[in-house]
Order: C-alpha cells, then structure tokens, then sequence
C-alpha cells in the first residue's frame, strides 16, 4: 500500500483533518460518497485496524440544495413543491410539516375531510417508506430478494398515491390549508384492499427475514444506543423507539386528527439494530390500524380552506411537529408580515439521527458500520437539504 | 405550562406561549453567558434536542435552541442574540453531543463561532465555500419587532400592550374558526 | 482415420484434447450457469429475468461476454502490474486440471489415477492464492480487505471441507473418485449422502464457502467491500474471476456428484447425463441459497467453521473410521 | 458447547429452511412483472404530466387561455412564457409577424405564444390551480424522449392543435 501523506491531497479538506498522523497499523478507508450502501451520496472517513473501526466520521453535504435559503426566495405557496424533494421517501410528513407551520402561523382551520385525507396518505407513505428501508437495508446485509417483494407491495401504494396526487415519488399534494385535490371515489376501497394484501405478506416477511437466523446474527446486539446517548444526540423516532423510549409526535402533540384514532406505538427495549428493525416492522401494522380507521370514517366536505395564493401572515414565527417515518421532523417558519417567509428552518430527524453514527461505529466491524448505517434509516437528500 | 426547572436558568425572559399558534410552549431568553447553564439544566431534566437554528435580524444572529421532552407539548425555544461583528457563543456540545453538528451548521449558514466546538468547520457546504448564504443583506434585515408575536413583545417589553402599534395590527392570531385568510390580490 | 485414432489412444493427447475440450466445456457451461443464475434469480423475485435477446434470452450472456471482451482493460497506476493480471490467469488456470478426474463416465477418463480426489482437492486449494494477489495487485484498500477475508475464510473453510471428504473416502476405501462412486449404487439409499447425511451437509457448507458464494462471498461482499478482490477489474479481467467462479461451482459440484449422489450411477439413461443432472441439481440449489439468504458477519463465518463445522467433521470423521474399521474387521 | 446453543442452532437452521421454501415457492409463482414494450401498465390515466392548454368547447384547437399570466406567476420554478400580441396603437404600422410582450397586455384577448420549459417543471400543479379560466390541466402522457433540452422546450399552444387535430 501507498504510505498516506496528507500534504500530496490537495482539494480534499476532510481528509487531511481526519488523518491521524502516524498510520501505523492502520487504515483509513473512504467509504463513500459512490458506495453501493452509502444510500445516495453518504462519504464516511474511517479508521480501521484490520476490519475494526477505530473512528468514523461521516461527511455530508454532497447533495445540499440550501432549501431554507430557497425558501425565503419564494411565496409560501411555492414553496410548497420543495418540501416533496427533502425526504423523497416521506415526502407528506414533510408537506405536513410545512403546511401544517404555515396554517399556524396564519391560524387556518383545516377542513375535517383534507384532516382525515391528510391521515391516510401520510401513512400509505409511512408505509411506502418503511417498505423502502426494509429493502434497502436487507439489500445492505447481502439479501438481494426480499427488497423485490417489498417493492411488489410498495408499488400497490404508489398506484393508490399516483391515483391521488398524480405522482409516484415526490409528491406536493398538501397545500396551505387543506390539500390539493379530492381523492377518487374508489380511494376508500382501495386502502381496505391494501391493508388486507399488506396483512398479509407481513408472515411472509417475518418468515422469510425477521426470523432467519443469518439476520439476526447481523442485528442483534448490533449498535446498541441507550436512551441518555439518543436523547443528547436528538435521535427520534424508530431510532428513540428501539431503544425503549414511547414517543412518538403521533400521540405527544397530536396533530391533525390523530387523536381521534386507536393505535399502539411499537417499542423495544434492547436498542440495537434489531430493535430497531422490529419498531419499523410494527409500524407498519400500526399504520394499517390508522388507515382502516381513517378510511371507515372519513367524513364529507371540502378538502381545502379557501387560502389566497398570495397570502401575508401575521408577523411571529411558528413551529410544526410531525412524525415522519424517520423521525420527528420540525419546520419552523417565521413571518416579517411580507408575501415571503423571513426564515425557514427544517429540522430533519436523519441529520440527527445520521450524528449518531460515529458513537454506535466505534470499535465495531465494517460489516457491522453497515448494518449500523442501515438501522439508522438514512434519506441522505433530508440530511443534507 | 411553564415548567418549573426554567427558573434555575438565569434567564432573562421567560414567555409563555400559546401552542396552538406557534408549537412551542415557553420561550426562553438568555445571553451567550447563560446558554450553557441552560442546557445543562434542560439535560438534567431530559430534555431531547432538537435542533440550532439561527436567523439573521437587526440586532444581531439570533440563535434558537429548541428542546422537548419525550412526551406531551413540550417545546421549549432558548434564544439569545450575538452581535453582527463577533458573533461568539459557546457550544454546547459538550453536554449535548448532537448539537455538534447543528452548530455546524450554524456556522455554514451564518458564520456564527462556538466556542469550545470540538469540530466546528463546513458541514453541508463544501470546505472551500466563501460566505455565508443565510446572511441577508443590511436593508433586509428585519428586527425583533417585525418578526415576532405581539405576545412575545409586550411580554419582554418590546412593545406596548394597551396601545398596538399601527403596523403591527395582525400579530394577534386571528380565531382559529377563521378560514378565510385576507390575501393580496394580483 | 487410424492414425486419428492411434493419436487419441496416445495418454498425452488423450489428456490435451481433453483440456481442449474441458476449456470449451467451461466456457459453454459459464455462459449457461450466468444465464441459470439470472434467471433462478428473477423467478424467486417474480420478475421475468432475461427475455430478448434470443429465446428465452439464452443469448444475453454472450452478449455479455461480447461486452466484456469488448472493454478496456484498466490497470491502476500505483498498482503491482505483474501481480494484478497473474491473478485472474492464476484463478483461471488449476480450474481445467480439476476437470481431469471427474468421473464423468468410464469412457470419458482422460488420465486413470487413484489420486484423483487428492488432485482437486490440492488444485481448487490454489484459487485462493490468486485472490490474495488480485487485492494486493490492485493497490485498493477495498481490495485488500477482500483478499484478507478471502485467505482467512479459505483457511478455515478447507480443514471441515477435507474431513468430510475423508469420512467419505475411508467409507470407500479409496481416493479414486471412480472407485467411489462406483461403491455406491444406483438408488439414493445406496448414497453416501444418504449414508453419512451429516459430512454432506458439512462438505455442501464448506463449498459454498469455498467457491465465495452467497451467503459466504465476503471477500466480493459487494454492499461492503464495493466488490472485494476484484474492484479494480475490467473486462476480461473481471471476465475471467467470474468464469473461474462458475468453473470452481462446478467442481465442486462434481465432487459432491461423485462422493455423495451416487455419480454417474442411474437407471436408464446413460451415467453421463445422470453425472449432469445431479451437479446441475446440486449448482440450482446453491444459487438458490444466494437469492434467498443475507450476508453473514465475517466473524460469524470463521465461528462457523471452527466452533461447528470443524468439531463436527472431526467427529463424523471419527465414526466413519470406526465403522470402516469394523467392516475390515469382518 | 451447553445443549440450549444446540437447540438455538437447530432452530436457526430450521429458519434457513423455511426461507428456502418461501423463495421456492414464489420461483413457482408467477411473474408480476409488466414486460414493458408487450405490455402497458393500467394505470397512466391517473398519471400527471406536463400541463397541456384546454381548447374551447366549440373550437377546440383554440385555447380557452385569457393569457392573464397568472399562472406564470405562480409557477415556482418560472418554466411558464406567456406571450400575447402587442394591440397595435392607432396610427403605427402593422408590423407581420405581430409584436408579442409578456402577458398580460392590455386589449389581448388570447395567448400568443405559451411555452412550457418543461426541464424546469416539478410538476406541482400550482399554475393548474391558479388558472381561474380551467385552461391549463395535467396531460397524462409519461413517455415523454428528447435528446437535448430544447426537446422540452413545449409550445402549448402548437401541441394543443396537433391534438385537436388528431
């Protein structure tokens, strides 16, 4: 091997800071940004000594697209689009989250129909996403079948979600106050029938990954994470619930019309990437059990809230909670009084999720830095905004 | 709704909130000198960070920490405000390790130092970036009275409770039950 | 005509003509697992796999190859030259002389010998060692993790791999593959698979694991390794490790064929056909196992062989002899 | 090595085994996949495309478009050009071809140019939305080739009498 010497790299700053000095028995190995489990353009600087990892350091900021600047740049409307393309695979919570700041700040009442429409494509998309990830991650551990099944199901949402909002990915279908358009007559039918096939492929799932011994080797006791380090680290949601801790922005600040629903919020005490694995497989029942609620009940009514396309809220600023399929995700928002948001603030859950990865990698194998990064649920274009 | 433990931060406002209308429940108002007694305070009693944001107004960077408990309404929003020309804070990373990379941040977007920060250089831009994108320009700045709630003003003094200011006529939420938003035709 | 025939009666034509033949076999037999693979593949994923080019697309891996061949050959600039293209000859090369004592069938015996086991066994050893030198070759620090993985699991994949092999050759008597097939019979009671389940299971692990397959390819692991030894290869280069890996699966399917399927021995049809039948049986289900299963840890995967497979295989080792002393007893 | 380790491998191996029969069993099953040039997919009626004008009820291969520019306006991402004809003033020459500004003009009654850059398009629907004639809507046609970005440079009005022609 060459001997690494930092004064020959020329243009990548990461690199030399991250050098140790003396490399002595040791290796540092880019990982990324053009990895196959580096989930888009992720780079992590570590240190090994042999396959251990002595450090890591994750170097983000490859995909940045300086959305909060954007934002100030544009009406409150049109910013709506972009908030589809910072989480591409949860993109309604964070079109909640945004629309949902903006109806505080400007005090809209949302209509009970787009409440309960909000509900069910919110958690289609939960699903999708969590579907997504389980591909992903098995894809990450060498399994390269379950992620084809997981996208057979996960193109039943999308033909119900394109039916909806007339795109499969990223979609903008909130609008300030309500949402874009009124579902079809058949999108109650088609929910039930979905949630009756997603029922039951689960045993197949379970079957075939969650009780496959291999797996668990790979999960188990793997990047263990207790409550005191994921709370100072700001880790929520799958990530804070594998480790036993029951929240979730669902029940603590009930937005919308959660409140009016049953459903248990799956937890696991042991912390590891199985816990963690375990919580996202449970929410996907959980949110069955809330669209089968929402869909039995959803009321008649307009859809949207009659909102001017240029609106100018009252000065103050305010800030939306919502529970993403990562985590909570926050948008903050504040108004000077003018047709366009002084500061927009996105917090999202895999930025502080991703900070993590450091404390669970240290003294870990590589195989394991990547069934660790698979855990974590990683949507690199959210870190990075 | 104001917790207790707030008392013990030394802070030098501290301003319920209304969380229907804004989602967080207490505003806290502190100095560079308090913050770190502030969150240590905040961690003792387990609090989860959420996030560092800052904001570019008038009388300097205002820095917002943003914390909740696991359960219920719980936000609570710390804030302090460093000039312009030295905007220095320490960090707070040493008790809350994940505000490493929201400061950050901070510091890609507004060039604000934290001192004491373990690691503090370009996060999401790229390390040879010039400037700070979220700094606006001298005439765009806004101040405390142009961005904040009425309630908020009056309750740190700012503005005047019995007579509104004239420019300031919509800072109270208009009725929830209100759907119709007076817009700005074309 | 009769000097054709003098000339092929003559034991070193017989033998070149056999590798000539071997090379084809191996080549056709790659293009045909590739296409196998790909298709097993996709109907476990409920997917078509390839459709268009030819019937069924049976012709996609020529295409491929055609592709392959077509490419530029990349070598890294700090890498060892030498080293980097000896590696896939290396990989290529003991693969044809593993062909040589495959008890196809008694006509087709290119080089009667009693040792042929042993002579696999030491030839397939080998495809390691160019491994070892592809990911030094190729200066890349993925690269040398994989060759590093690829040593050690060799290492401890050989020693329960062997054992079994041998509970079974002390059952036989004899080293020959031949004789041992041949001291089995027809009916899958009559096999050593039957007979001696246990060194089956620990020899079909063990192959898996030598060949680099799924769920045991950590030295390519390609989620973690990006692609292990091979990462820098083009072209033919990566070409040839990846025919050397269909080569290999069919030795060591053969091997299996012959010490525990009863070989060419079968009802009716001709043993040739039998000998492929039961190697294609053995390759479909080990290509099934890599579409089905994860990745193991590579600490779990040395645990494996040392802590289960090793102890077993010494134990199953054990009583074949015990029963083998017996039977001379008698 | 105690007797529970045996037992959990033995349990670990029959999970394997269970895996295998459920990969086997969906390589029995059949394909779900849609082979696509043989086959479509159902669903591209629920499918938004690049938005396409609406022609009149009684001319169709004229657009209902007042070319108010509002949707123009509301677009995020400006991919939409509306160009109406400048009224020609009393006394000035009628230049040919006629003088076109950005819409709105004064005394246009209908879009002169209307081009779409549809490159630049995210497809949010907000200029669908905006539109208070109904003239603008979603075309559901996903197969969409160009070569270089001029490909996606779309005059609407162009494509709304191809269509109306068809």
């Amino acid at each position: 091997m060459q001997t690494f010497d930092p004064s020959t790299m020329r243009g990548d700053i990461s690199s030399i800071r991250f050098e140790p000095g003396s490399t002595q028995d040791k290796m540092i190995l880019n990982m990324g940004p053009q990895h196959p489990s580096a989930h888009g353009v992720l780079r992590i600087m570590l240190e090994l000594d042999g396959e251990y990892i002595i450090r890591a350091e994750p170097v983000i900021g490859y995909i940045h697209r300086m959305h909060e600047w954007i934002a100030e740049q544009k009406t409150y409307l049109q910013f709506m689009p972009n908030m589809g393309r910072v989480d591409y695979l949860h993109a309604m919570a964070w079109n909640w989250a945004y629309a949902g700041a903006v109806e505080r700040l400007v005090g809209i009442q949302v209509p009970e129909r787009a409440e309960y429409i909000r509900v069910v494509v919110t958690e289609l998309n939960r699903i999708s996403s969590h579907l997504v990830w389980w591909g992903a991650y098995l894809l990450d551990l060498g399994a390269f079948t379950p992620v084809m099944y997981a996208f057979d199901d996960r193109e039943q949402i999308l033909d119900i979600l394109q039916a909806v909002t007339g795109s499969r990915l990223t979609y903008s279908y909130f609008t300030i106050g309500g949402v874009y358009e009124d579902v079809p007559a058949d999108f109650s039918k088609r929910c039930t029938e979905f949630v009756k096939r997603l029922r039951s492929r689960l045993p197949m799932y379970r079957d075939l990954v969650t009780d496959n011994m291999i797996l668990r080797g790979r999960c188990e006791g793997i990047g263990e994470l207790s409550v005191d380090v994921a709370r100072r680290y700001g880790a929520t949601g799958p990530v804070l619930r594998g480790s036993g801790v029951d929240s979730d922005t669902r029940k603590s600040e009930p937005y919308g019309v959660y409140n009016r629903f049953e459903f248990r919020i799956p937890t696991y005490t042991e912390g590891d990437a199985m816990a963690r694995y375990r919580v996202r497989l449970d929410e996907l029942e959980t949110s069955c059990d809330i669209i089968e609620q929402a869909v039995s009940s959803l009321p008649e009514g307009p859809v949207s809230a009659k909102v001017a396309r240029v609106f100018k809220p009252p000065k103050g600023e305010a800030s939306m909670a919502v529970e993403g399929a990562r985590g909570k995700i926050i948008v903050h928002v504040r108004s000077d009084g003018g047709p366009k948001p002084y500061r927009v603030k996105l917090r999202a859950p895999g930025f502080s999720n991703m900070s993590l990865f450091a404390e669970l990698a240290r003294g870990t194998m590589l195989s394991d830095a990547v069934s660790i990064l698979g855990s974590l649920d990683l949507v690199i274009p959210e870190i990075d905004r | 709704m104001i917790p207790e433990c707030l008392a013990a931060m030394g802070a030098t406002h501290v301003v319920a909130m209304n969380y229907a209308a804004t989602g967080v429940v207490a505003s806290v108002s502190l100095t560079p000198e308090t913050i770190l007694n502030a969150v240590e305070v905040l961690d003792k009693e387990g609090y989860l960070l959420e996030d560092v944001s800052a904001s570019d107004l008038k009388e300097g960077f205002e820095i917002a920490y943003h914390f909740s408990l696991f359960e219920g309404k719980s936000r609570l929003v710390l804030r302090l405000i460093v000039s312009h020309d030295a905007p220095t804070v320490p960090s707070i990373s040493r008790v809350y390790p994940g505000a490493d990379w929201h400061e950050r941040e901070c510091f890609d977007f507004f060039g604000i130092d934290f001192t004491g920060h373990p690691n503090l250089h370009y996060l999401l831009l790229p390390e040879d970036f010039e400037g700070h994108p979220l700094v606006k320009a001298e005439k765009a700045r806004k101040g405390l009275v142009d961005v904040m709630p009425q309630t908020w003003l009056v309750a740190v003094g700012l503005a005047n409770p019995e007579v509104p200011k004239p420019e300031a006529p919509k800072a109270e939420k208009p009725e929830p039950q209100n759907a119709i938003v007076a817009g700005v035709k074309e | 005509m009769n000097a054709f025939l003098l000339f092929i009666a003559h034991p070193a034509a017989r033998i070149i003509l056999w590798l000539v033949l071997m090379f084809a076999f191996i080549g056709f037999n790659g293009l045909i697992l590739v296409w196998v693979e790909r298709k097993v593949a996709a109907y476990v994923q409920r997917r078509p796999g390839p459709l268009h080019v030819g019937p069924q697309g049976l012709l996609q891996p020529l295409a491929d190859a055609i592709k392959l061949m077509g490419k530029q050959l990349v070598t890294p600039v700090a890498g060892d030259k030498m080293l980097f293209w000896a590696a896939p000859l290396l990989a290529f090369a003991p693969v044809t002389v593993c062909f040589l004592p495959m008890p196809f069938e008694g006509r087709f015996n290119p080089l009667p010998m009693n040792l042929g086991l042993v002579l696999i066994l030491a030839f397939s050893g080998l495809g390691v060692v160019s491994l070892c030198l592809a990911g030094w070759g190729s200066n890349n620090k993925w690269s040398l993790l994989g060759a590093a993985r690829a040593v050690a699991q060799s290492v401890a994949y050989e020693v329960p791999l062997l054992l079994s092999v041998m509970a079974v050759a002390i059952c036989a008597g004899s080293l020959d593959l031949y004789a041992i097939v041949r001291h089995q019979g027809a009916w899958p009671w009559q096999w050593y698979a039957m007979k001696n389940p246990l060194a089956f299971f620990i020899f079909l692990v063990c192959a898996v694991a030598e060949t680099n397959r799924a769920p045991f390819d950590l030295p390519e692991a390609e989620s973690e390794l990006t692609a292990g030894f091979h990462t820098e290869y083009s072209g033919m280069g990566f070409g040839l490790f990846f025919l050397a890996e269909y080569a290999n699966m069919v030795i060591v399917a053969g091997v299996a064929a012959a010490l525990f399927l009863g070989g060419f021995q079968g009802p009716l049809l001709p043993g040739v056909w039998w000998y492929l039948l039961k190697i294609y049986s053995i390759l479909f289900f080990i290509i099934w196992l890599r579409w089905t299963f994860p990745r193991v840890r590579f600490d779990q995967l040395l645990n494996i062989s040392w802590k289960w497979l090793t102890p077993l295989a010494l134990l199953d080792f054990a009583l074949a002899v015990v029963v083998a002393g017996f039977r001379s007893i008698k | 090595m105690s007797f529970s380790k045996i037992k959990e491998a033995l349990t670990g191996l029959k999970s394997l085994a269970i895996g295998l029969g459920l990969t086997g069993q969906a390589f029995c099953a059949e394909n779900v996949t849609v082979i696509y040039p043989k086959e479509q997919v159902d669903n591209l009626s629920t499918y938004r495309g690049p938005v396409e004008l609406v022609g009149k009820d009684d001319a169709p291969e004229v657009p209902k478009c007042v070319a108010c520019g509002v949707c123009g306006k509301a677009c995020p991402s400006n991919c939409l050009t509306i160009l109406s004809p400048i009224p020609v003033k009393e006394g000035e020459i009628i230049s040919s071809p006629a003088q076109m500004g950005p819409a709105p003009q004064k005394g246009a009654k209908g879009p002169g140019q209307f081009i779409l850059d549809f490159s630049l398009c995210s497809l949010c629907g907000q200029c669908v939305k905006a539109c208070a004639h109904k003239a603008l809507r979603y075309s559901n046609n996903p197969y969409l080739v160009g070569y270089n970005r001029e490909d996606f440079r779309f005059d609407l009005i162009e494509r709304l009498r191809k269509r109306s022609r068809d």
